[in-house]
């Protein structure tokens, strides 16, 4: 029977990464990054990369690890304001950036995942970012045209999987990594995790096995960006 | 005296009713939340995919899987729900939040909005702001009336790249409460409330655009 | 605090239905389907409805009950095959129906609720079903614009409530139900069992509550179409 | 000797692959479930919303809420998962789905297919069948190799209205099995293998449309 559950990252991501092909990564700001998978594919030594991922990690996790290697030559993300090396890479023109409008963003990776190569949507008509796309008027109102994002690998993070790839994520953390599980030719998943078959409800699975190829379980550090909290009375 | 920006909000928090599913933008229009009417229940989104957030947490119950769209740590309210991307931008693009309350940089005469970017400056991007303007019932800018350099941000039309085209539906600043109107095909913000000891020339030298004034302009009451 | 729950299947429908307004009612075969909120748009009487419903129903029971009193004029559906009286109805053109391929039925739903008015799709392109509409090409291959679908009223059925209208669906019951609770202008979920705000894990929640607006607990009969068992040795 | 239904489904049942997802279709594709290699691990998804479908339930599992997309009532593997019909055809659409198997009216040449409806009969609609042969990797149809009146259902070109156009990778009836192979930008099938007695004429007087012949051509073993 087909194994799902790699040893290590590395062996994870063994054969899939090569100079110059799209990758999706989940996670909003630090929060549901593949933060191990991450490093690996740092270590790959894989360049001219495109990431597609909602922001671009900070200056010593998450994505900026790969900022701070050149690994990345082009991003396709939502807001990015967090980290200084990109905004040098950036403003020296070294790093290509798309700018998606959140909405458009998680649509576009759900597109890419449910083989709807466009679909029409209000946001951003009349705005920099829908200059140039085709326009359809629907009903009295115009809509821009957006195209679908499909990756060759996307990395994603859960909280719990089963040996044959269900996922459940686990609060704010699910944000992009569903869509993407589903938009990636091969899909890998970091987890917290993992359980037998037949251990996580049916009807509680979040993304369904079929959307996840390998699986790898690591411990994980959850940096937190703004810890903003409440005194006890 | 123009209203601080306490006033302001708690001014912006009379639009809510009970039982409405409400965005609040980062910035002032977070503070929207300290203001809700005891005994109404005001459902706040998250669009990173959390409805019904709730306070900041204690110290000991602080959870990195648990953060808002401006990447603090919250808590979620008995009811909440978490959910994916696609789903959160559903509700928003779909119409089914009743209201965003948002900051702005420029607002035009029409109500176009422009929040995101200057030129020149680093471009950190847009985030869910166009999803917002674009899909929510009703959006409410909450901000100062000028710039720091005491320029109009109300003008005829938006120098900056805009967020949103005719979108926005109120503006509460320190000095005055609007609502877009329209009226025999025009659309212009109506001067409907005045803060307290503004006058009507306080809030036109400070504004570069076409607006209205109603017939039965108040006080705010905030 | 606004109340979503409602003493009856007729009380929950109070004020919502009119002659010629268009529903949604979920459900696959009689899976799933929200029966007494059925039997209470039977008792309104209202007539000329538009009903958008993966199925027909049968001759008794679900939607069928309302092609039995002439109540709907027309049938937006993927499949209709248990049915006599629909037969004797379409093929009389008393009833007037549109096919629509069963994943662009879910997606067009969908796309109703998330606000996006049209998306392509390569399913039916060069059969009958793609007539008239509009095609464009990308990546080399041909697809068609399929047209959101949206409803006065969406009638649905769920497992579990809480009282704030976050719901869960059971097993292979949840079918259209999630997609048709988002694109209801209103939205009325028939239940099992309503629980207090809390009770539902917030990870576990299919439909928030944002989408639905009235509920109503019932004693479910859940008819079975083809009872197929396996003897036990 | 023509092979029986039995033998057909068998025959498909090779086409599997250690953990693939499949969608089988209502009637002798439903079969193929029955013929899964021991030790293989195949996911049988319903478009329904059920992905891990399993044998019919015995009298005291039967559950209302558990079908598949015949309606009739099954069981769910370990490992199994629910979902809404949105999801369903996400992965059907999305070309996550490895194989559907499927009947068919007729085949055209170029691997058209028609199976949902007869002109002048009652429409029953067309379920799920657009979207499976539009977007699963790979569909074989599992059929007669001829109607009951004994006509040819493998024609130059179909006469019922379609269901997918030059979608179907491979066919099997009880006379051959046919792989669709695209040689100089013409597609054709290709008889590969012949069950056993029977002969090249045999497929060739009951078939309208030209086919090719494979240089290595097999017995079927099934």
């Amino acid at each position: 029977m087909i194994n799902k559950v790699y040893p290590s990252p590395q062996a994870a991501l063994d054969g899939l990464i090569r100079d110059g092909i799209t990758l999706m990564v989940g996670g909003f700001g630090l929060c549901g990054i593949p933060e191990k998978l991450i490093l690996a594919l740092r270590d790959s030594g894989a360049k001219n990369l495109t990431a597609i991922s909602n922001n671009a990690g900070v200056d010593d996790w998450g994505l900026g690890l790969l900022l701070q290697t050149r690994q990345i030559r082009k991003m396709v993300s939502t807001y990015v304001g967090e980290n200084d090396e990109f905004a040098r890479q950036f403003l020296s023109g070294e790093l290509e950036i798309e700018f998606v409008p959140q909405g458009t963003f998680a649509e576009r990776i759900r597109a890419g995942g449910a083989g709807i190569p466009a679909f029409f949507t209000r946001t951003a008509v009349g705005t920099p970012l829908a200059e140039g796309k085709e326009h359809h008027d629907f009903e009295g109102h115009t809509y821009v045209m957006e195209r679908w994002l499909k990756a060759d690998v996307s990395l994603v993070k859960a909280w719990k999987a089963d040996t044959v790839g269900n996922l459940v994520y686990r609060k704010t953390a699910r944000n992009f990594n569903p869509m993407m599980a589903m938009a990636g030719r091969v899909t890998v998943a970091e987890v917290e995790e993992i359980v037998p078959a037949g251990y996580i409800d049916p009807d509680s699975v979040h993304t369904p096995g079929i959307f996840v190829d390998r699986i790898v379980r690591t411990v994980s550090v959850k940096r937190i960006e703004q810890r903003t909290t409440t005194p006890r009375a | 005296m123009p209203l601080t920006r306490d006033q302001i909000t708690r001014r912006a928090a009379q639009e809510l009713r009970d039982g409405f599913y409400v965005n609040l933008g980062i910035g002032m229009p977070t503070l929207v939340a300290n203001h809700v009417p005891a005994g109404m229940q005001v459902w706040l989104q998250s669009e990173n995919g959390l409805l019904g957030m709730g306070r900041f947490p204690y110290d000991d119950e602080v959870d990195a899987d648990l953060i808002n769209a401006g990447k603090q740590t919250v808590t979620a309210v008995p009811g909440a729900s978490f959910f994916d991307g696609a789903t959160s931008f559903a509700m928003i693009r779909g119409g089914h939040i009743d209201m965003a309350i948002l900051g702005a940089m420029e607002i035009s005469e029409e109500g176009d909005i422009a929040n995101w970017m200057v030129p020149g400056k680093m471009v950190k991007g847009v985030g869910g702001a166009m999803d917002l303007v674009a899909g929510v019932k009703r959006v409410v800018v909450t901000m100062e009336h000028t710039t720091k350099k005491g320029e109009p941000k109300i003008i005829k039309s938006c120098t900056l790249p805009l967020t949103g085209k005719a979108c926005i539906d109120m503006i509460i600043t320190e000095l005055c409460v609007m609502h877009m109107r329209e009226n025999q095909g025009r659309r212009r913000f109506e001067v409907t409330e005045l803060a307290p000891g503004v006058t009507r020339q306080d809030v036109e030298r400070a504004t570069a655009a076409e607006i209205w004034w109603s017939p039965d302009l108040k006080a705010i009451e905030a």
